[in-house]
């Protein structure tokens, strides 16, 4: 795996693809996409990446315990958004009824719990994913 | 509209058939690629952007390329 | 506040299930496993308390009301199941705390108890889902977890059994989807209780549907729920998983899917299903045949949890044949059986599990003798397996009394006589078991009497799952009324 | 019957991918048909929630949904994808610990070296 051009074309388009990924994750309450679609994507970007400068490389940009942790921290996240809406008083997972600010439609920043969950999710499958693709291509 | 969607569903049927025929399991994983991203343009046309867009990262993305990677480690024609 | 309960126990397990990779010590992990478990069943009792007491509860997520929102229900069904996987599953993990070291290598312990949670907690949630959305996603967290489960030991024999337990499984799942695509279809809800409403009005147009999802709900559950033909996946991974697995996957996985197909079939589809296809007929007739090539091939065996894995397959058929006999007696008789068979196989594969933790033997030739290393053991196994048999006393005679009751009420004597005869076979392969474990010469001439050198926390779960199943034969009140009442809210 | 043609072309690759599982002794093959399965019952669903000439259900600020396709068999299918995509890389983890242990993915020649086995 060492191979010039691969090298120069994954350097320019991995921030590309990061953006993308990022794009996806943040405006899943807008558009099409969301967590998991984005963070597929953020994943494909660190895959490349290992692909294009080998395994190593990638460690160290994302040491096991550090995926670990995104990986249990991203669903833990997402529960104790939830529990907000249970301690409130109203139901597990709610959203403007937990008092979470609803924003202006359409904008970055609104549809309150939703913008927060798809960041929790996002963070979870890009570990994830990443992590499948390390055990499966492991040397033995 | 109709010519298109039956283009498409023939196309996935004939990847299919495609994946079933080969023995190379290393085009069948590539075939496989091509149907999902096949795969993603009809949900597309089935006014589903959400599945579309999860299926082209997954389908095409993450997972022929988990099966590539497993066809490297394990050998390459099926018997 | 106290609706909230509904969640509660999920959400202990959950969080716990994520926290648990992050523990890198095996001690503490089982210890995190195990609290959980306990807080759980703390918060699942009181849930029982308050459903006991006030009815049906049910809990909107995120405070939106079906059949948009998602709908989380705490019924007598779930309360029952939900008490049976915790006595099952804390015992369980108090074993597993100290028989996995001894099974698996270091890194696969964390895992363990991250599925084994997942696993439970994928229980409760199929107990409790009120909407197909709900359910097919926790059927996948439950396959998956299963499947997992059995592999977590890294041997040629477990790696081959799961990915057949998986595919079969997969498939299983996709036969589910499609049933759910079908009722879909002509209904427009996921609902459960708005989909019956619906279903009402629709099924006598579209007969097909209705008729295409009952076949295909029968192969997807059957697949994970292993009625006959469909059974082959079980004795092997049943049989190669490590023992407290054993217990979890055969006492309470596979019944899970009864509880589901009870909830879908009789608490859903309904009597308008019930005239458009012969569903009962069928599942009568596979389940006849399960229980007789289930108890032939137990008898075949040589391997001692490959036997208890087909007599699992067996139990499974007498659920089955309960619940379509077409009798309420009967019908709350195999709801009893659950629970009875989930406390009986539960003490049987810990048993199993002491035994061979202390010997190292699985092979039944090589078990002659064995009551003389692990007197005690020996007699928790020969409790429960008197209570498979169905002895008088034990918890098992007490539903399939109530099988026997509901088929002659049913004036069906021939499913009577199943019961009779399978009850002697399941006798012809326990008992050389026991009989020859306290009274055979072994090969090594350990015949000096003395007390099992087996921990407590390998003998104690064997021995109270063992004890309660005698307590609840001798008084089955409790456990009875609740399946009486169930049968009263959802028999057809 | 324009509907229609969904569901057929679904049925026809619910065959194709039963009869690549059933068929095919390599176990890649076996994955992959199970793969096709799959999304031959998710294109029904989608199918069955789709209207004629309609909208993506995508609420966007200033334009109102005239004609929404219905989003709750599209939520459905999101978390059946998720689901098929961690089965298959489960799958293919525990094929590579079977060609460990096997030296073969194939389906035949397993069952005759676990019979060997024991």
């Amino acid at each position: 795996m060492d191979d010039l051009v691969l090298k120069v074309v994954a350097r320019v388009i991995i921030p590309f693809i990061q953006v993308y990924g990022l794009y996806v994750v943040l405006h899943g309450h807008l558009s099409p996409g969301g967590g998991f679609a984005g963070g597929v994507i953020l994943a494909g970007g660190f895959i490349l990446y290992a692909l294009a400068y080998g395994r190593p490389a990638l460690d160290s940009l994302l040491p096991d315990r550090l995926a670990a942790l995104l990986e249990s921290g991203g669903v833990l996240w997402y529960t104790g958004l939830g529990l907000v809406g249970l301690l409130t008083g109203s139901a597990f997972l709610a959203n403007a009824r937990a008092g979470f600010p609803l924003g202006v439609p359409g904008r970055l920043f609104s549809g309150g719990i939703v913008f927060l969950l798809n960041l929790g999710i996002g963070l979870k499958v890009a570990a994830t994913i990443s992590t499948l693709f390390r055990n499966l291509q492991e040397e033995e | 509209m109709l010519t298109v969607r039956s283009l498409l569903l023939a196309l996935l049927l004939l990847s299919a058939l495609a994946v079933a025929r080969t023995r190379d399991l290393l085009s069948a994983a590539v075939i496989f690629a091509g149907y999902s991203l096949i795969m993603a343009t009809v949900w597309q046309q089935l006014r589903a952007p959400d599945i579309a867009l999860a299926e082209a990262a997954i389908g095409a993305g993450i997972t022929s390329l988990l099966f590539i990677v497993t066809v490297a480690r394990t050998g390459r024609y099926e018997k | 506040m106290t609706t909230h309960l509904v969640v509660l126990p999920i959400l202990v397990l959950l969080v716990a299930a994520l926290i648990l990779p992050l523990v890198r010590e095996p001690r503490r992990a089982s210890l995190i496993g195990v609290s959980a478990l306990a807080a759980a069943f703390l918060l699942w009792l009181a849930l029982a308390f308050l459903v006991m007491r006030q009815g049906a509860i049910s809990y909107h997520l995120g405070g939106w009301p079906p059949p948009v929102g998602i709908e989380v229900i705490a019924d007598k069904l779930a309360v029952f199941f939900g008490l049976t996987v915790f006595l099952v599953a804390i015992p369980t993990a108090v074993f597993a705390g100290v028989d996995m070291p001894a099974e698996a290598p270091e890194p696969a312990l964390s895992s363990f108890w991250t599925l084994y949670l997942l696993l439970v907690l994928s229980l409760l949630g199929l107990a409790q889902a009120g909407d197909l959305f709900n359910m097919y996603v926790f059927l996948e967290i439950s396959s998956l977890a299963a499947c997992a489960l059995v592999a977590v030991v890294n041997r040629p024999a477990n790696v081959e059994a799961a990915f057949k337990y998986l595919l079969l499984s997969t498939v299983g799942s996709g036969c589910v989807l499609l049933a759910i695509a079908l009722l879909y279809m002509i209904t427009g809800q996921l609902n459960l209780a708005f989909l019956a409403r619906e279903l009402e009005h629709q099924a006598p147009l579209y007969p097909k549907n209705v008729i295409g999802a009952g076949t295909f709900l029968l192969v997807g559950l059957g697949v994970k729920a292993a009625i006959f033909p469909l059974h082959t996946w079980l004795p092997d991974a049943h049989a190669s998983a490590p023992s407290p697995a054993s217990a979890l996957l055969s006492g309470l996985v596979v019944k899970v899917y009864v509880v589901v197909m009870v909830r879908i079939v009789w608490g859903t589809l309904g009597r308008a299903f019930f005239t458009l296809l012969p569903f009962k007929s069928v599942l009568l007739l596979l389940a006849t045949i399960s229980i007789f090539l289930a108890s032939i091939l137990a008898m075949a065996q040589t391997d001692l949890k490959r036997m208890l894995a087909y007599s699992t397959v067996a139990q499974m058929g007498y659920i089955f044949l309960g619940l379509a006999a077409g009798s309420r007696t009967a019908f709350a008789g195999a709801i009893l059986h659950i629970f009875n068979h989930a406390l009986l196989k539960g003490a049987l594969f810990l048993a199993a599990g002491a035994v061979i933790w202390r010997t190292g033997r699985r092979r039944l030739a090589e078990l002659v003798g064995v009551g003389h290393t692990c007197p005690l053991t020996l007699s928790f196994f020969a409790i429960a397996a008197l209570g498979m048999v169905g002895i008088p006393g034990t918890s098992g005679f007490v539903s399939k009394w109530f099988l026997l009751v509901g088929m002659l009420q049913q004036s069906s004597p021939l499913l009577a006589w199943v019961v009779l005869i399978s009850s002697l076979l399941n006798a012809a392969y326990y008992f050389p078991v026991i009989i020859l474990g306290f009274f055979g010469h072994g090969t090594d001439n350990e015949l000096r009497f003395h007390l099992d050198r087996i921990p407590p926390e390998l003998l104690l779960p064997a021995g109270s799952l063992a004890l309660v199943s005698l307590f609840f034969g001798l008084w089955p009140s409790f456990p009875l009324h609740l399946a009486q009442d169930i049968a009263h809210d959802f028999f057809l | 019957m324009v509907q229609n043609l969904e569901y057929i072309a679904a049925m026809l690759l619910y065959v194709t991918g039963l009869g690549i599982m059933l068929f095919h002794s390599n176990l890649i093959k076996k994955i992959i048909g199970m793969n096709i399965m799959e999304t031959a019952v998710f294109l029904i669903f989608i199918a069955a929630g789709y209207v004629r000439g309609g909208q993506p259900p995508i609420a966007l600020p200033g334009e109102p949904l005239l004609l929404p396709v219905n989003p709750l068999p599209q939520a459905l299918i999101l978390t059946g994808l998720v689901v098929s995509v961690s089965i298959t890389a489960y799958a293919l983890a525990l094929l590579r610990e079977i060609y460990r242990h096997f030296g073969t993915l194939d389906a035949a020649e397993i069952a005759r070296r676990k019979g060997e086995l024991t």
